[in-house]
């Protein structure tokens, strides 16, 4: 059969704009990744990957738009990584109803992945769910541990606020005593902060990214609050590394390895690149890794239809038979962990960390250790 | 051209446009000489207006560009000048229909027109004169500006343009408006402006029998020309001036409103 | 108790947002634009600050004064390379400019900076958190009030006791007209511009080490400013302050005692009433309507 | 009735301040049949405030308008206009941005009766009512000269002609009471003689009373048939243009000697 | 006004009829035979920026009516885009409207609203009336997220069922751009008979000189509402074509962002001028896609560090450069370039 010469894959999303600082670094993940993989893997049987990247600067019309184009091009491309934001929203619809793979954003709830699109991780509920749990396990007084919501009043800090993840705290023994939403430009959350310290939590828990962690605990220490805080995906490398004494003893669950550890094999060649493209410390983020998780991901399911039905048939059903054959596949020597299967699109392993001086490293206790741990499945009920 | 040393301001045989294509101006050239009077009558859309926004360079602000001949000031060659260097070089224009800085209190505006460099003590100085000229502006020194009558108005106006000591004022339609008693008052102070602080003036003028009377010489435009021009009392006794100018009949007498035929003789040197 | 700490939160958060206005307040009085890129010049001034101190390594002392005159610098060439070709144009066509404006440089701040966060280190500026009773001031606020009252202070003066004031004032109603009286307006418009641009930079610092830096929601602190421009009237520098605080209390107040989703859309929504019953803000000036 | 004993316009013990400036002291005075009554007095005696209480727009603090009969005080300008109130402005306020033409049609606003939704589609009524209004414009236009500046944008016109379609526009209304706010200021003698024809025109077409602000004494005097004085916001004198000439007061409060 | 040399018009009846002249005709059915076949060989992507335009003209040009015609700015123009959508949504979603019955109620409602906002027109002008439209660019989102988000869904996006028109698949690009271009151009139409109606005259009345209006007979704050409501009649039709365009809803497609830059077409087009403002929404969406287009292969030609900097920040920076000097250099709008090769065609063949 003939190869094609080359491989089409897409990468659409808000790179700059609003969400810039969240999902912009997953370009550059996904094309070092690309170069990864056509330099030193030799591309899939010799096809290399080309990677189109658009940038739709946080407006859905013109996410539309470049979605029209690339999928009108030639070769169409075969994948669709679009990172986040509404703009992922509004063509979430479009891409399942065309014949590509999506990978997406489905950890908020209305949008759990359908059809041929797949999600980069576990829910946020879930992501929350894995730290109850973690708190759960390792309380030692008689009473319910007490736990404050505060988080960004639009789609995705709210996507931790599901039914299952508050049926999830009430079985788990926890309660939730306070839950505050607050604007992206919001200069002050005394206010907020005010309300919450009159609840007495013991823990804070957020899901938040960027400069949102940052106001929250800021505002905590200028009223002399100690707060225990903890944190989704957002609290990783690129928010930490805004303020990092603001953010000791903080817990936060992610879904792959820490950057700081600097001897895991996958983090090295990751590094190797970071290095080699120049990047800076800004790409050091879960989006960067994102990035690769997704080349990776098409480099392996399309290596494995190639293999099982050649190139002349290779087509989106085939790939799609190996995307829900992924089981705990451990790309990158383990840097994340997947597994999809036809009915849950979502990834369950998660990891859960505690920040120590600027590091991200295992917190200890129960369930607290550095391996991947599956999350409890809190897939939103009409999904099921 | 020869030109006489006592020019202190020349218009040479300028063109105007506006927007690049309206032309206005179709070669106008004009002379005011030092202590000199010089009224500029015509009718209504004659481009007097246009003649003294392009001297004091006001003329960019509105589109309009000077695209041939010159202007000399003193020497200078000032239409390239931005309107604020003409208007510290000496050259202080009247607007027509006496806009006044609405907001401002009557001595605010006066404020306004004051140029020089000196501190609050020459502004004190030079308001004095203004209020020596009109006493009534004294009184209505705290008022918003806006609300004043036109006379009023009138009267700041021009004592506006006094505060910044000219060499040469560009009135336009300074008796726009305004009562006969206080049209008087204005001639007569115009005159003393020119003859106390040795301003010269160049008077656009509607009210042609008061311009004549007080200016030295007169220029009379038509359709973006000057169709005549002369000493103010040779100009005085010119047929058409009378008839079309001073509303004199040919036997001399003012002929009456009510008795102007529906088909008129028009002017000769139109078209 | 709530109540008083919502009440001085609000006050404090107010200065920084009198401090945007009053550089609104400032280009609206002098030229009748409505500046639509003070969010964008805001951050800009923020990010020099941050320059001078993260890669600089320079002190604060030196950093903020440094970035002053950076601001100062982008007043002018704004003023020069934008506004002046634009002079006797229709007013909205240099509002639109303006906001083209904020476009280009916002893709500066990308190109220099980047679109990710960063924030400056902290304790730049000396104290800790002062509490009265259970009352928290945070210092951060306190130096902003105090850096908003003294730059209020210094356009004040600015204005009362300058010439230069005057012919603003006397600018911003008629260009033609002050040209005619001599005004070198051109001149003005430039210092009107490289005044917003210094209270801009204020506010962008204080903003910026409050929380981050990055051109996609520092100038969004802008719209912060609008209602307050409004409540005090656009033309009013003692209503500027005075709109600020307003916006910080209400903010502080609904935000706290009904509900923080509400905070920012009940100033909107008072700025309706308000603007149906003083329709020029509290301290606008009076059309003056004859005929 | 005849025309002449019939009283049009009656401005009742009119008071109007702003603040502490009185514009208007118990002023009263009448307009009869189809007169032209001319109001003079110094700059700031309030005439110009005077023709706005009369348009409606400023209502006095006290006194009473009324128009053929009817108490119109409280009346909103609008309502005036359609009444058959129509004026010019002193310092002509148009449409800048229209045509002349526009700006007659805009006038005559209040005999157009089709809706938003007729007019977007412009067909059967609103396109007959446009082409009979625009005859009525035509006529005017016809009237007061104006055919070349037709579709010119009032804004690059001089003032002359600007002042000329102000005229037109308040013609437009077809009033009943036409109140003129110096409509020779800033006009050379042959100007001033057209525009004295055109008022004489209408006068004799139309006959309508004529209100005339005016400070150019020869055109008070030749074309009016009676003249008030405003004097700082009190009635100074009324009276035959003759009579009025001869007033002492008159002469030293507004005319001063020649 | 200049029609081509050698035509007169010998009624008023034929004065004032939009198209006149059999080249007029002929260029008027051309240009309608285009728009129909386009579809057929357009692409996709071409088609759903041309999708994208004409439903940005059709709001667009509500504003133009608004601020262009009555000279009331408006900062909320976004936001009532929004009412129309969601509105539409709600009823086609939740009870089952078909798109016919579901599209008057969506303009209604937005038009309704706009006339709320309308209200503080009655006192105030200029800047602080366009803040009075900017609180709607507040209250308005907040409402939908706020109130009842188990309706609007909150902040996250809600897919519409696609209705069927006449057999029409509207989840294509093609089928959905005859929906959309029957509308522009019907609203095109309806505008500019509107402007040379009597409201029309009335709304530039008011623009120019309320005083005067006023004391002419016009009843003006009764013209502004009306004002008002037409746009953000236009506003939610747009919004409406939107939903569907789009497939799905989300508030953060109707920012202040958006609303802002609305009122920047029709300034770069030409206040006041219907062709204008289609330039100037052409002018804007092109250049946006342009400069994005444009901007990786520049940003390519720098070295990688640089040119990762360059990729984020070039197509901004480049659009809103371009915008100023457009602005600089043409400060008049797009609407006098076609006023002067309007009058140049019509003075043709004799020249100057
Ligand atoms: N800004 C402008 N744009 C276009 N045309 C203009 C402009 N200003 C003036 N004109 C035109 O220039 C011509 C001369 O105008 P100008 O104002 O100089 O006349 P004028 O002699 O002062 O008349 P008036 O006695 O009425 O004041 C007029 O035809 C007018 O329409
Ligand atoms: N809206 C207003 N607010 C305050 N004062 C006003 C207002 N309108 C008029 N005035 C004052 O009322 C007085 C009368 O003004 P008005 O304009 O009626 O005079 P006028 O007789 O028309 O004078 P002119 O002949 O100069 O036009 C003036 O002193 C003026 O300052
Ligand atoms: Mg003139
Ligand atoms: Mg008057």
């Amino acid at each position: 059969a003939e190869k094609p010469a080359s491989l089409s894959i897409a990468l659409l999303g808000d790179l700059t704009g609003p969400y810039a600082s969240v999902v912009g670094p997953m370009a550059p993940g996904a094309e070092d990744a690309v170069q990864y993989v056509n330099e030193e893997l030799g591309g899939i049987d010799g096809v290399k990957l080309k990677l189109h990247v658009r940038d739709c600067t946080g407006k859905a019309a013109l996410g539309l738009q470049q979605y029209a184009e690339l999928i009108g091009s030639t070769p169409k491309p075969l994948f669709f990584g679009v990172p986040h934001t509404p703009t992922a929203e509004a063509l979430r619809e479009k891409i399942i109803r065309d014949d590509v793979i999506g990978f997406f954003p489905g950890s908020v709830p209305d949008l759990y992945p359908q059809g041929n699109s797949y999600s980069f991780y576990a829910l946020y509920a879930e992501q929350s769910a894995v730290f109850i749990r973690w708190l759960r396990a390792n309380w030692k007084e008689k009473r319910n541990p007490r736990v404050a919501i505060i988080t960004w009043d639009q789609a995705y800090g709210r996507a931790m606020l599901t039914p299952e993840f508050f049926d999830y705290c009430k079985k788990m023994k926890v309660d939730i005593v306070a839950q505050e939403l607050f604007g992206v430009r919001d200069l002050d959350l005394t206010t907020h902060m005010v309300r919450i310290r009159s609840k007495n939590p013991d823990w804070v828990i957020a899901n938040n990214t960027g400069s949102g962690p940052l106001a929250i605990l800021r505002a905590a220490k200028e009223l002399g609050m100690k707060i225990k805080f903890a944190n989704n995906v957002g609290g990783d490398w690129g928010t930490i590394r805004l303020d990092p004494e603001l953010f000791e003893d903080s817990i936060s669950v992610m879904h792959m390895a820490s950057f700081d550890n600097t001897d895991h094999p996958g983090i090295k060649k990751v590094f190797s690149y970071l290095k080699k493209n120049k990047r800076g410390i800004k790409e050091q983020t879960a989006f960067y890794v994102l990035g690769w998780q997704y080349v990776l991901m098409i480099h392996k399911t399309v290596s494995d239809a190639v293999a099982k039905v050649g190139w002349d048939k290779l087509n989106t059903a085939a790939i799609k038979s190996e995307m829900n054959n992924l089981t705990n596949w451990e790309p990158l020597d383990g840097v994340v962990k997947i597994t999809y299967t036809d009915k849950v699109r979502h990834s369950h392993w998660l990891r859960i960390y505690k920040i120590k001086g600027g590091k991200l490293v295992p917190p200890g206790g129960k369930l607290g250790g550095s391996e991947f741990v599956e999350a409890p499945d809190l897939t939103p009920l009409k999904f099921r | 051209m020869v030109r006489e040393v006592v020019d202190i301001l020349a218009v040479n045989q300028i063109e105007v446009f506006y927007h690049n294509v309206i032309q206005v101006l179709k070669g106008v050239s004009l002379e005011v000489r030092e202590k000199q009077i010089v009224s500029l009558l015509g009718a209504n859309g004659a481009g007097k207006t246009t003649t003294l926004k392009a001297i004091s360079g006001l003329l960019k602000a509105e589109a309009g560009m000077v695209t041939d001949g010159d202007i000399v000031f003193m020497d200078k060659r000032i239409d390239r000048d931005l309107a604020h260097k003409i208007a510290k070089m000496g050259i202080i224009q009247v607007l027509e229909g006496r806009p006044v800085f609405q907001h401002l209190t009557a001595e605010e505006n006066l404020r306004m027109g004051f140029i020089g460099s000196g501190g609050e003590k020459d502004i004190q100085k030079h308001l004095e004169l203004v209020y020596g000229l009109f006493p009534r502006l004294r009184s209505l020194k705290n008022r918003t500006s806006g609300f004043l009558s036109g006379g009023e108005q009138q009267m700041m106006v021009i004592g506006r343009a006094l505060l910044s000591s000219p060499k040469v004022m560009l009135l336009d339609e300074p008796s726009l408006g305004l009562a006969p008693l206080l049209i008087q008052g204005i001639f007569k102070i115009i005159k003393q402006i020119n003859e106390e602080r040795k301003t010269a003036l160049l008077l656009v003028e509607q009210n042609a029998l008061a311009a004549l009377e007080i200016a030295d010489y007169c220029y009379v435009m038509e359709n973006g020309r000057v169709v005549m021009d002369g000493p103010a009392d040779q100009l005085k006794e010119n047929e058409d001036i009378k008839e079309f100018y001073l509303g004199l009949s040919k036997v001399g007498s003012r002929k009456s409103y009510k008795d102007v035929k529906h088909y008129k003789r028009r002017k000769r040197w139109l078209s | 108790m709530l109540t008083m700490q919502f009440l001085v939160t609000g006050i404090l958060t107010g200065g920084i947002y009198a401090l945007v206005a009053v550089s609104i307040v400032l280009i609206y009085k002098a030229t009748r634009i409505f500046n639509f890129a003070v969010g964008e010049m805001l951050a800009l001034g923020g990010y020099f600050c941050y320059s001078f101190v993260v890669w600089g390594g320079l002190p604060l002392w030196i950093s903020l004064p440094g970035a002053l005159v950076m601001a100062v610098i982008v007043g002018a060439l704004v003023e020069r390379l934008v506004l002046r070709p634009l002079l006797s144009q229709p007013l909205l066509t240099i509002i639109m400019a303006t906001l083209a404006l904020s476009v280009l440089l916002k893709g500066i701040m990308l190109m220099v900076w980047t679109g990710y966060d960063v924030g400056f280190p902290k304790n730049l500026l000396p104290g800790k958190t002062v509490l009265v009773g259970m009352i928290a001031m945070s210092h951060e606020l306190l130096w902003a009030f105090g850096i908003t009252l003294v730059a209020f202070a210094g356009l004040a003066y600015f204005f009362m006791k300058t010439r230069t004031g005057l012919k603003m004032r006397g600018v911003s109603e008629d260009h033609e007209l002050s040209m005619a009286c001599g005004v070198n307006i051109v001149t003005i418009f430039a210092v009107t511009w490289m005044l917003a641009a210094v209270m801009g930079t204020l506010a962008g610092f204080l903003m910026g080490y409050r929380l981050a830096l990055a051109p996609s929601y520092t100038p969004l602190l802008a719209l912060k400013a609008f209602p307050a421009v409004i409540f005090g009237g656009l033309e009013s520098i003692p209503g500027a302050l005075i709109g600020g605080l307003l916006i910080g209390v209400i903010e502080g107040l609904v935000g706290g005692l009904i509900d923080p989703n509400l905070g920012e859309v009940s100033a909107y929504i008072l700025l309706l009433l308000v603007l149906i019953f003083k329709p020029e803000g509290l301290f606008g000036l009076k059309r003056i309507e004859r005929v | 009735m005849t025309a002449e004993d019939q009283t049009k316009l009656k401005v009742e013990d009119l008071n109007l301040s702003f603040g502490s400036v009185q514009a208007l002291m118990d002023v009263s005075f009448e307009v009869n049949g189809d007169e032209i009554l001319a109001l003079i007095g110094p700059n700031g005696a309030g005439k110009t405030s005077l023709l706005n209480c009369v348009s409606g727009f400023y209502h006095a603090q006290r006194g009473r308008v009324s128009f053929e009969g009817h108490d119109i005080s409280r009346f909103s300008p609008s309502k005036r206009a359609k009444l058959g109130i129509s004026r010019t402005f002193q310092n002509i306020e148009l449409y800048t941005g229209l045509t002349a033409l526009d700006n007659l049609m805009a006038a005559r606003h209040v005999y157009i009766k089709y809706g938003p939704v007729a007019g977007s589609f412009f067909f059967g009524k609103a396109r007959r009512e446009e082409v009979e209004n625009r005859k009525v414009v035509e006529e005017i236009i016809d009237l007061l000269e104006m055919e070349e500046v037709r579709y010119r944008v009032v804004e690059s016109l001089p003032y002359g002609l600007r002042k000329r379609v102000d005229m037109g526009r308040a013609l437009a209304l077809h009033p009943k009471l036409l109140l003129l706010d110096e409509p020779m200021a800033g006009m050379n003698v042959e100007e001033k003689e057209d525009m004295a024809r055109f008022i004489l025109d209408i006068h004799e077409l139309w006959k309508i009373p004529i209100i005339i602000v005016e400070h150019d004494m020869g055109v008070v005097m030749d074309i009016c048939h009676r003249v008030v004085v405003l004097d700082f916001g009190l009635k100074l004198a009324e009276g035959t243009p003759a009579e009025i000439k001869q007033n002492e007061k008159v002469i030293q409060a507004y005319l001063g000697k020649e | 006004m200049w029609r081509p040399c050698g035509t007169f018009d010998d009624t008023y009846e034929k004065d004032i009829s939009i198209v006149r002249t059999p080249a007029q005709w002929s260029i008027t059915v051309a240009g309608l035979a285009v728009l129909a076949v386009l579809p057929l060989f357009a692409s996709g992507y071409f088609m759903t920026t041309v999708n994208l335009i004409a439903i940005s003209i059709i709001s667009a040009q509500g504003l133009g009516i608004l601020t262009g015609l009555t000279g009331q700015i408006s900062l909320g123009q976004g936001a009532f885009m929004g009412v129309g959508a969601y509105t539409l949504m709600m009823l086609m979603n939740y009870l089952g409207f078909s798109f016919w019955l579901a599209l008057p109620c969506a303009m209604v409602s937005a038009g309704i609203i706009g006339l709320i906002f309308g209200l503080p027109s009655l006192r105030i002008k200029g800047f602080y009336l366009a803040m009075a439209t900017l609180s709607a660019q507040f209250i308005i989102p907040w409402v939908i997220t706020n109130v009842r988000p188990d309706l609007t869904g909150g902040t996250s996006t809600i897919n519409i069922q696609y209705p069927s028109l006449f057999g029409l698949d509207l989840s294509k690009q093609s089928s959905m751009y005859y929906v959309i271009i029957f509308f522009t151009i019907a609203i095109l139409y309806l505008t500019r008979n509107l402007a040379r109606s009597k409201i029309g005259r009335a709304f530039v009345a008011i623009r120019d000189n309320d005083l005067a209006a006023e004391i002419m007979g016009l009843e003006v704050f009764r013209y502004k509402l009306l004002s008002f409501t037409i746009c953000s009649m236009y506003a939610g039709l747009a919004g409406s074509l939107w939903v569907l365009w789009v497939g799905a809803v989300n508030v953060d497609s109707f920012t202040l962002h958006e609303s802002i830059w609305f009122l920047g077409m029709i300034i770069v087009g030409g206040l006041g001028s219907i062709p204008g403002v289609c330039f100037g929404v052409i002018f804007i969406r092109v250049l946006e896609l342009f400069v994005q287009q444009i901007s990786p292969p520049i940003a390519a030609l720098f070295p990688d560090a640089i040119g990762a900097a360059i990729k984020s920040g070039l197509s901004p920076f480049t659009f809103g450069l371009v915008i100023l000097l457009f602005l600089i250099y043409e400060p008049r709008g797009l609407a006098h370039r076609w006023e002067i090769v309007k009058h140049f065609y019509r003075r043709w063949p004799f020249s100057y």
